[in-house]
């Protein structure tokens, strides 16, 4: 981004001024992010700079709150760390089980967004898909319902679904199957847009390629089509997959007590009690979320590679 | 074969349209096959649900299934009838129903929507109503004077038919008086109407601020090299990926009175530490804790449409004599209207539908229709929550309406 | 077979857990699950509702309590099944008077009260009274206002003059709202306002109020555990009992009575009192209760019940609330709004 | 049609429209022997490339029928045509290697591991690119990824392979060369190949025979020579080859003798080619090559006019001379650069000269 | 340098590295007349482009001066150079019409209402594109918008207009069509012309000279004519037309007259370019279209050499005949197609000649 040598005085200084926007801005998405990690130390259950903490007293941090979410909800939190306690951790420790839990359900309404979407968008990447714009505007729905509306109905709903039938088989809320699915309905436009995407820009000739070379279509999917379309597909997954994993208001309506997941975990922990804890599990997310952006990346650079595109 | 008129029809004489659609059908079934299991998936996991929980919002039957008798009544007299002794007595058997089905507080509550205080009027006449006699009038008169307000009739009259707009009439601060003519309700009451309005107007400077700040990252992103650009774009990721409820939460220690930036600020003398700046708990707080929320879906598709403009239109304005300001406002911005498109249509209605941020540092000021769908909510109005729900989503029906018709729902890219 | 308990999570629920779920699983082998809500009267009614419940007990707010009630949503409850006081008091009698309702066993009494930090405060110029929140020349700076008008409004009047016993009847008249919601102008400008029991301590540990409407539990477990010089203003608080209620359709009502009658023992609940400050309905648990768990602080004097905390309190009147939350709630955002 | 029957490749009757509204294919009969090259040239939008996806089995003729070594072909799906197919951008699987893209429609019909490998590797080698088995397609050049495409249609030992403007991307050098390697493919391994490209230079080159189209029509199809020696119509005659067109009217009518009255009231000798009175508009085509200047060389009984030199253009190997000769000043004549060959200079008169049966009264359009 | 000075566009010494590592322009010295048009001619990645973005400020060198009428160019920001552009991707802007597209380079220099409708009515009557001032660019082929963008690149009346292939993308007869456009407008405008293209008919067609590229430098830097009669080195004449090579080793030198003696013994006369010593390895190039095979017109003193016919491939103005020649089988000879031209036949055997002067002894790469 370096300026020519005959860039005038006035661009010289709205480009020092576009610069600095630039970094204020950054600094403002990142700010808050910064804020929680020295937080999650807070000897104190306080989402506060203490003096301590300003002062580098180590009195003024301690990892607390990292243990705490060992801890919470196990039945014996002085017990000896032995193998039992640690078997019983991984079934009693609330937090442990919200993490279980946003893992499995995150997983599937992953997979199960991604599979259906990626489905979708190559038949809306058919130049013959009929009624294309309606379709659309149907699959990138879940994401325009404001989310409070969305829970509720789904609440109603997922209650007894064969209602609407004038049958009953049992109910899909307080389960996983439920809150998967509502999960994955909320992933759905993320797939849909990030693969739609990927595919506008997918070589139609090479399935027509890979026919005239005597592949079946389901071969030339899986041999074809997917490998060249995954960056997009695994952008969209993990799209579908964060949106899971932070979503609370669906699960606050759907879940029952053996679906809680880490964000309803922090939920009752801003509502019901202080607790630093949630900064603890914050900044661990953190970490495994530039784990994965860094994965991404890699993937992302792997795959140019494979396309031939260099990289500018 | 050339001329216009036999063009029409293929050489076996069929209709060349339909030799084609034939033709074409199976290519179109193909792809909708391809479709449909996702569509049968979003039409049971989410649309059924949806249409079902709007649904509530014109059907209410809390009264309705308690009051067989003064259904039939209302059926019998026409609307204006003043209440007389047949309609109490009908008022006093349905009562008794409730009593036994313990249906009078439901009963009571959707009265109380329309008539506030009434509810309690239910629930202790249900009490007694096996000891209801007749002269019914008389009795209901003496259990409270204000059983034979026209209000409460009118009220019974519109909930004894489960289908009703009474929701919407709340919803837009209006209110039927005592002759069933719609009235604006009393100015400290109105809430619903206005906050719709504040809220799309606050979506509105929140979308604008979102795209003010996305630009020019979005627009560095995707003219520095890939590999740098790919590092600042974690910066635009991390926050994105990262708990909203722990950013929000964050967004109170960085912004309150004794805050990280107050504390900054006095350390660096800009404000004296009697001058903290108010930043939180009210609408301040509100937009900056969402603008931080929602600003990577400013980016991120302000970026897709930026990175794939080519150089060359830029280039060429220059060479045509366009001085750098030029060339920007004329060339560049306009191709970048599809990515603006899709950044404002997402953050407009991520923005209007929001409601945990403003909760949690909204203050007074800063809360948002949503908070009132949830307010109604909490308390089990379905049918009030649905109609305000309703109002909302068909606010953004109507913009999303306008983004297909201006610029196309298939333009719509993330990263 | 377990049964399903929804509560209100965070510091209550664990003073149940170690009150009434651990020794009520020892005891009869029934578990219990627990599940949080910000408010479990809601996610009940929408079970009800829809014909799908999940929830076996659930703690509720008296006015709650007595809506789902009426409304056919929540099972009556004998009270002469409930087990006797320790002293033998027959259920019915051992109860505070109106505290047992049709559908309801009153477990616990909070007060939502003024409190502060002490050590903001000169020694004798801490706040004394109610009329103190909303003297903002006499203690300028941000207060804490809980944003609901149930117990807002009923303050605002008894910090204007209105004699606890009265404010009801002052509050049912057009005049005696306007008269609240003009008090409550006073104070508009230097509100902060809260939802979540959590933020009321947060508040005053950052600085930010000079005082806060609380639960009075939060603030005593600020005091204690953190060591945080927090008081609690036992001036014009306003008190309110919430206690166990079985959703119709429970499926495991029998189980749920079961807890029921044990947790509302005298003895369970005391041992509840000592840890979390809120005070127990039952007349013969009161001298049960110890000192603060774990330390040697007597509770008694840190409860809502305590008789020296009580001379200008008020009851919440659920009876008020039921017919008025959604026109004074519509009132109160209105007024928010309104700037 | 007898033909059809015994050809290898045969459309009768074909049509074919998109939007139901315009036929962009309009009534195609062609028959391909085995072994034959065909080449379809036409310029862009006539159609061409939709044929060959029909025959592909990529578009549905809209009517008539295709067979294909003697079966009608509607019924089979493209996967089971067992044609290979060159593509316009190559097509190659950018996530494949090489030897893999070479490797997949061996797979595909499950052929062993060691077999594979050795037809690869033939195929490789016949596109001399037996070295690079493990590079991916971005990291060759233009012409080396056409190579490839070229090896991977041929691979899998097809009956009939085809190819759409395969070296429409190339620089002219590699272009030639390329067009060479395919013709010796083509003659060595004795396989049916259609080609379409929308070079004139190219289809002469290299085809068996010429089909060109315009406007979803075959407007001749005939060897390389006689559709550039006789045109049967002013399209063909314009579209191939460089060529002079002189405007007149039909004076004398003799057989295929034909005496024109030109613009400026000359007249000469013509070969009557498809016009078909007195009196007649016509354009009478002449080839830049076949005008000769050297008064030497003008052949015998050869019509000789004034002309005047006006512009020449350097062209290497070729001179490009413009002349206006009857009034028409885009009159052109080409000659060979050679040293001794005699100079002109603008401004120059002289007489020019051809052989009356190099002029062709063709139909006026 | 003394001309530079006087040089319209000069660069003197210029280098371009865009990775520190690697130069893609070497030590480039070139000077441009007023009015001239320059040709850069190379194969792809030779540099050109980068040159021509250079020239037009948009890309900086990193050594070496580049003058515009006498000034520096680095101080001039690219709006003030006054250069017309045309790119090789048009670079129409997609959301303006063609009449907006036009309209832009006089907006930004303030000129009024009606002179600019005429200054662009002028500009596409220019291009015969007048009727489609109110088209947008997606809605023309590529030769329309290729016209509005040369009609962009000269509607302000610009000093210079610089070229990037700009007909890369079209079919020859378009191609051939603007070709012509091009250098007349160029002849009737007097503008200074920079052309790109690794088209090299193009480039002698078009050009007063030709700076032929390759890795970077300029190889060669001549007019037309000359280049493709006297190349400088075996890539000039390699990159430029066909060309037969016949290594040998240099027998005898005498001034610019060589005898090589080729791979079977047979000794022939060459003229030396770029041999420099007795005994030393050389390329000679002989000129398809300058053998003769015909004994009549094989000029006096030229050498003869035994030849056997391979191959004939008709190119319908040409006939292009390969021949196997002192043991080298693809040796190329061109004749022109003429009714009585005299016939060959594979297998036959003939004698052919050239003129020495025809035959070029290289250096050998
Ligand atoms: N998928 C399609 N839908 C509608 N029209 C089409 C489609 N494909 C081609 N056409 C139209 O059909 C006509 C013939 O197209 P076709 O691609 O066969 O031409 P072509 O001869 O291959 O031309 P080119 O040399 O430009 O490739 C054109 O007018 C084109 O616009
Ligand atoms: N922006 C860039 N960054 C790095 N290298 C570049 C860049 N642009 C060009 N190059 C490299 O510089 C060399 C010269 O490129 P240039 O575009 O000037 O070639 P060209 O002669 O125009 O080729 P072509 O005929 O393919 O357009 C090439 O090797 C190319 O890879
Ligand atoms: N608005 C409902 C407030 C109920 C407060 N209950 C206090 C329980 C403390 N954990
Ligand atoms: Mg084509
Ligand atoms: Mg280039």
């Amino acid at each position: 981004m370096a300026l020519p040598t005959y860039a005038s005085q006035l661009e010289r200084t709205w480009h020092f001024i576009y610069l600095v926007i630039c970094t204020l801005v950054f600094v403002f998405l990142i700010a808050p992010i910064l804020v929680i990690v020295p937080l999650s130390f807070n000897a104190e259950p306080y989402f506060t700079y203490t003096d301590k903490m300003l002062s580098f007293d180590p009195e003024g941090y301690s990892l607390r709150w990292y243990d705490s979410l060992l801890t919470t909800g196990m039945q014996a939190h002085e017990a000896v760390r032995d193998a039992a306690w640690w078997s019983d951790l991984w079934h009693n420790a609330d937090w442990v089980k919200a993490a279980k839990n946003s893992v499995i359900i995150g997983f599937w309404a992953t997979i199960l967004s991604t599979v259906l979407g990626t489905l979708a968008a190559l038949g809306l990447a058919r130049p013959e898909m009929p009624w294309r714009r309606t379709i659309m505007a149907i699959l990138i729905s879940p994401m325009i319902v404001p989310i409070i509306i969305v829970a509720t109905g789904m609440f109603f709903f997922y209650s007894n679904p064969c209602a609407i039938v004038g049958m009953d088989c049992g109910r899909l809320t307080s389960t996983y199957t439920g809150v998967i699915m509502a999960h994955a309905a909320l992933g759905i436009p993320f797939v849909i847009i990030t693969v739609t995407a990927t595919m506008s820009g997918f070589d139609q000739s090479l399935i027509r390629a890979a026919a005239s070379l005597g592949a079946n279509p389901r071969r030339t999917f899986f041999k074809v089509v997917m490998p060249l379309i995954l960056p997009g597909v695994i952008s969209g997954g993990l799209f579908a997959f964060v949106t899971s994993f932070d979503e609370v208001v669906a699960v606050l309506f759907i879940a029952g007590p053996d679906q809680q997941t880490i964000p309803r975990e922090m939920w009752s922990g801003i509502r019901e009690q202080i607790s630093p804890a949630i900064l603890a599990v914050a900044t661990i997310l953190v970490i495994i979320s530039i784990s994965l952006l860094t994965t991404v990346e890699l993937l992302r650079r792997r795959s140019e590679r494979l396309r031939g595109v260099s990289p500018r | 074969m050339s001329d216009v008129a036999s063009q029409l029809t293929t050489a076996d004489g069929r209709p060349l349209k339909a030799a084609l659609a034939s033709a074409q059908a199976r290519a179109k079934r193909r792809a909708f096959f391809l479709v449909l299991p996702l569509l049968l998936f979003i039409l049971i996991t989410f649309a059924i649900p949806i249409g079902q929980m709007l649904q509530r919002s014109v059907y209410n039957d809390q009264f309705s299934k308690s009051t067989p008798a003064l259904s039939e009544w209302f059926a019998a007299n026409p609307k204006g009838t003043a209440p007389d002794e047949t309609a109490y007595a009908a008022l006093a058997s349905d009562l008794l129903l409730m009593k036994e089905t313990r249906a009078a507080g439901d009963a009571g509550t959707r009265i109380n929507y329309v008539v506030s205080g009434t509810r309690s009027m239910f629930t202790k006449a249900a009490r007694g109503a096996d000891k209801l006699e007749p002269p019914y009038m008389e009795t209901f008169l003496d259990l409270d004077k204000d059983w034979n307000d026209p209000r409460i009739w009118n009220a019974m009259r519109s909930a004894a038919s489960p289908w009703t707009l009474d929701f919407y009439t709340i919803a837009f601060d209006m209110e039927r008086d005592g002759d069933g003519k719609l009235t604006k309700v009393d100015p400290n009451q109105r809430v619903y109407f206005r906050l719709y309005i504040k809220t799309f107007f606050l979506a509105g400077v929140i979308t604008a601020i979102c795209l003010l700040l996305a630009f020019p990252i979005a627009h560095l992103l995707a003219t520095l090299p890939m590999a740098k650009a790919n590092l600042l774009m974690i910066l635009v990721l991390l926050p994105f990926w990262t708990s909203l409820l722990v950013r929000t939460t964050s967004w109170i220690v960085l912004l309150q009175g004794q805050g990280v930036v107050n504390d900054i600020l006095v350390a660096l003398g800009i404000i004296g530490d009697d001058g903290r700046l108010q930043m939180i708990y009210n609408q301040t707080g509100t937009i900056i804790a969402m603008v931080h929320i929602l600003l990577p879906f400013m980016v991120l598709p302000l970026y897709s449409v930026m990175r794939v403009i080519p150089e060359s239109y830029t280039r060429a304005a220059r060479s045509l004599g366009a001085t750098s300001w030029t060339t920007f406002r004329r060339i560049y911005l306009p191709q970048t209207i599809p990515g603006i498109g899709a950044g404002v249509l997402l953050v407009f209605i991520l923005a209007v539908g929001y409601y945990i941020t403003p909760a949690l540092v909204g203050g007074a000021d800063g809360q948002l229709f949503s908070n009132m769908v949830q307010f109604h909510m909490t308390k089990a109005n379905w049918s009030m929550a649905a109609a305000l729900a309703t109002m909302l989503l068909v606010g953004v029906l109507v913009l999303y309406w306008l983004y297909d018709r201006l610029i196309g729902i298939d333009k719509l890219k993330l990263g | 077979e377990d049964i399903t308990i929804m509560s209100w999570g965070g510091s209550y629920a664990a003073a149940e857990t170690e009150a009434y779920y651990k020794p009520f699983t020892e005891e009869t082998g029934i578990g219990v699950v627990s599940v949080d809500a910000d408010n479990p009267a809601t996610p009940v009614k929408a079970q009800v509702d829809a014909g799908n419940v999940t929830t076996d007990v659930a703690l509720f707010l008296i006015s709650d309590a007595m809506r789902l009630c009426d409304e056919g949503q929540l099972m009556p409850i004998d009270a002469s099944l409930l087990p006797d006081g320790a002293d033998g008091t027959p259920a019915e009698e051992d109860f505070l008077e109106g505290t047992l309702s049709e559908c309801m066993v009153p477990n616990d009494i909070y007060a939502t009260a003024v409190a502060y930090d002490a050590s903001q405060f000169a020694e004798g110029a801490a706040p004394s009274s109610i009329a103190d929140f909303f003297d903002t020349e006499k203690f300028p700076g941000k207060r804490g206002v809980l944003k609901s008008p149930k117990v807002v409004l009923e303050m605002a009047l008894m910090a204007d003059g209105v004699p606890a016993s009265e404010v009801y009847d002052v509050l049912d008249t057009d005049e005696g709202v306007d008269r609240a919601f003009a008090k409550l102008d006073t104070i508009k400008g230097d509100a902060i306002y809260w939802e979540a029991g959590a933020q009321p301590p947060q508040l005053l540990a950052d600085g930010e109020v000079v005082m806060t409407m609380s639960y009075n539990g939060r603030i005593f477990n600020a005091a204690v555990n953190e060591g945080k010089p927090f008081e609690v203003l036992w001036d014009g608080q306003v008190y309110e009992w919430e206690g166990y209620v079985i959703p119709e359709g429970a499926p495991n009502a029998e189980a749920a009575m079961e807890y029921i009658k044990y947790a509302t023992s005298s003895e369970r609940s005391a041992k509840f009192s000592e840890r979390i400050s809120y005070g127990t309905p039952r007349k013969s648990a009161a001298p049960l209760v110890g000192n603060v768990f774990g330390t040697d602080i007597p509770m008694a004097p840190n409860l809502p019940t305590y008789p020296e905390n009580m001379t200008n309190a008020l009851a919440s009147s659920a009876e008020f609330w039921v017919d008025r939350e959604t026109e004074l709630g519509e009132r109160f955002n209105a007024w928010l709004l309104a700037n | 049609m007898v033909a059809s029957n015994k050809a290898f490749v045969s459309f009768e009757h074909v049509q074919k429209s998109y939007d139901g509204e315009t036929l962009v294919v309009k009534d195609l009969n062609l028959n391909l022997a085995k072994g034959e090259f065909l080449t379809m040239l036409g310029p862009s939008g006539s159609g061409k490339t939709t044929c060959l996806m029909m025959l592909a089995g990529f578009e549905t003729a809209t009517h008539g029928e295709i067979r294909l070594d003697g079966r009608p072909i509607n019924q089979v799906p493209p996967h089971k045509r067992g044609i290979g197919m060159v593509f316009q951008n190559y097509a190659l699987f950018p996530h494949m290697t090489v030897g893999e893209n070479l490797s997949f429609p061996l797979e595909v019909r499950g052929m062993g591991k060691s077999e594979r490998e050795e037809k690869i590797k033939r195929a490789l080698d016949m596109v001399q690119m037996g070295a690079f088995a493990n590079r991916r397609p971005a990291q060759m050049s233009g012409g080396q990824q056409q190579r490839i495409a070229l090896a991977r249609a041929l691979v899998f030992d097809p009956k009939l392979v085809l190819m759409d403007e395969p070296l429409g991307a190339l620089d002219k050098q590699l272009r030639e060369h390329m067009q060479f390697e395919i013709k010796h493919l083509h003659e060595s391994l004795g396989i049916t190949v259609v080609y379409v490209t929308h070079d004139q230079g190219e289809a002469l080159t290299m085809s068996d025979r010429v089909a060109v189209f315009n406007d979803g029509r075959i407007q001749q199809l005939a060897p390389p020579a006689e559709l550039y020696e006789r045109p049967q119509n002013s399209f063909v005659a314009g579209f191939i080859g460089e060529n002079n067109k002189l405007p007149g009217v039909i004076e004398e009518l003799n057989g295929d003798r034909a005496v024109v009255r030109l613009e400026n009231g000359e007249k000469i000798d013509a070969t009557a080619v498809n016009v078909k009175a007195k009196g007649e508009k016509t354009l009478v085509s002449i080839r830049p090559e076949r005008v000769e200047f050297k008064p030497e060389l003008i052949p015998e009984g050869s019509h000789t006019i004034d002309a005047e030199v006006l512009e020449i253009v350097y062209m290497g190997d070729i001179l490009r001379t413009r002349m206006k000769v009857a009034g028409h000043d885009e009159f052109i004549v080409k000659c060979r650069n050679t040293i001794d060959q005699m100079r002109l200079e603008p401004g120059q008169r002289l007489r020019i000269g051809w052989n009356p049966l190099d002029a062709r009264a063709l139909d006026m359009i």
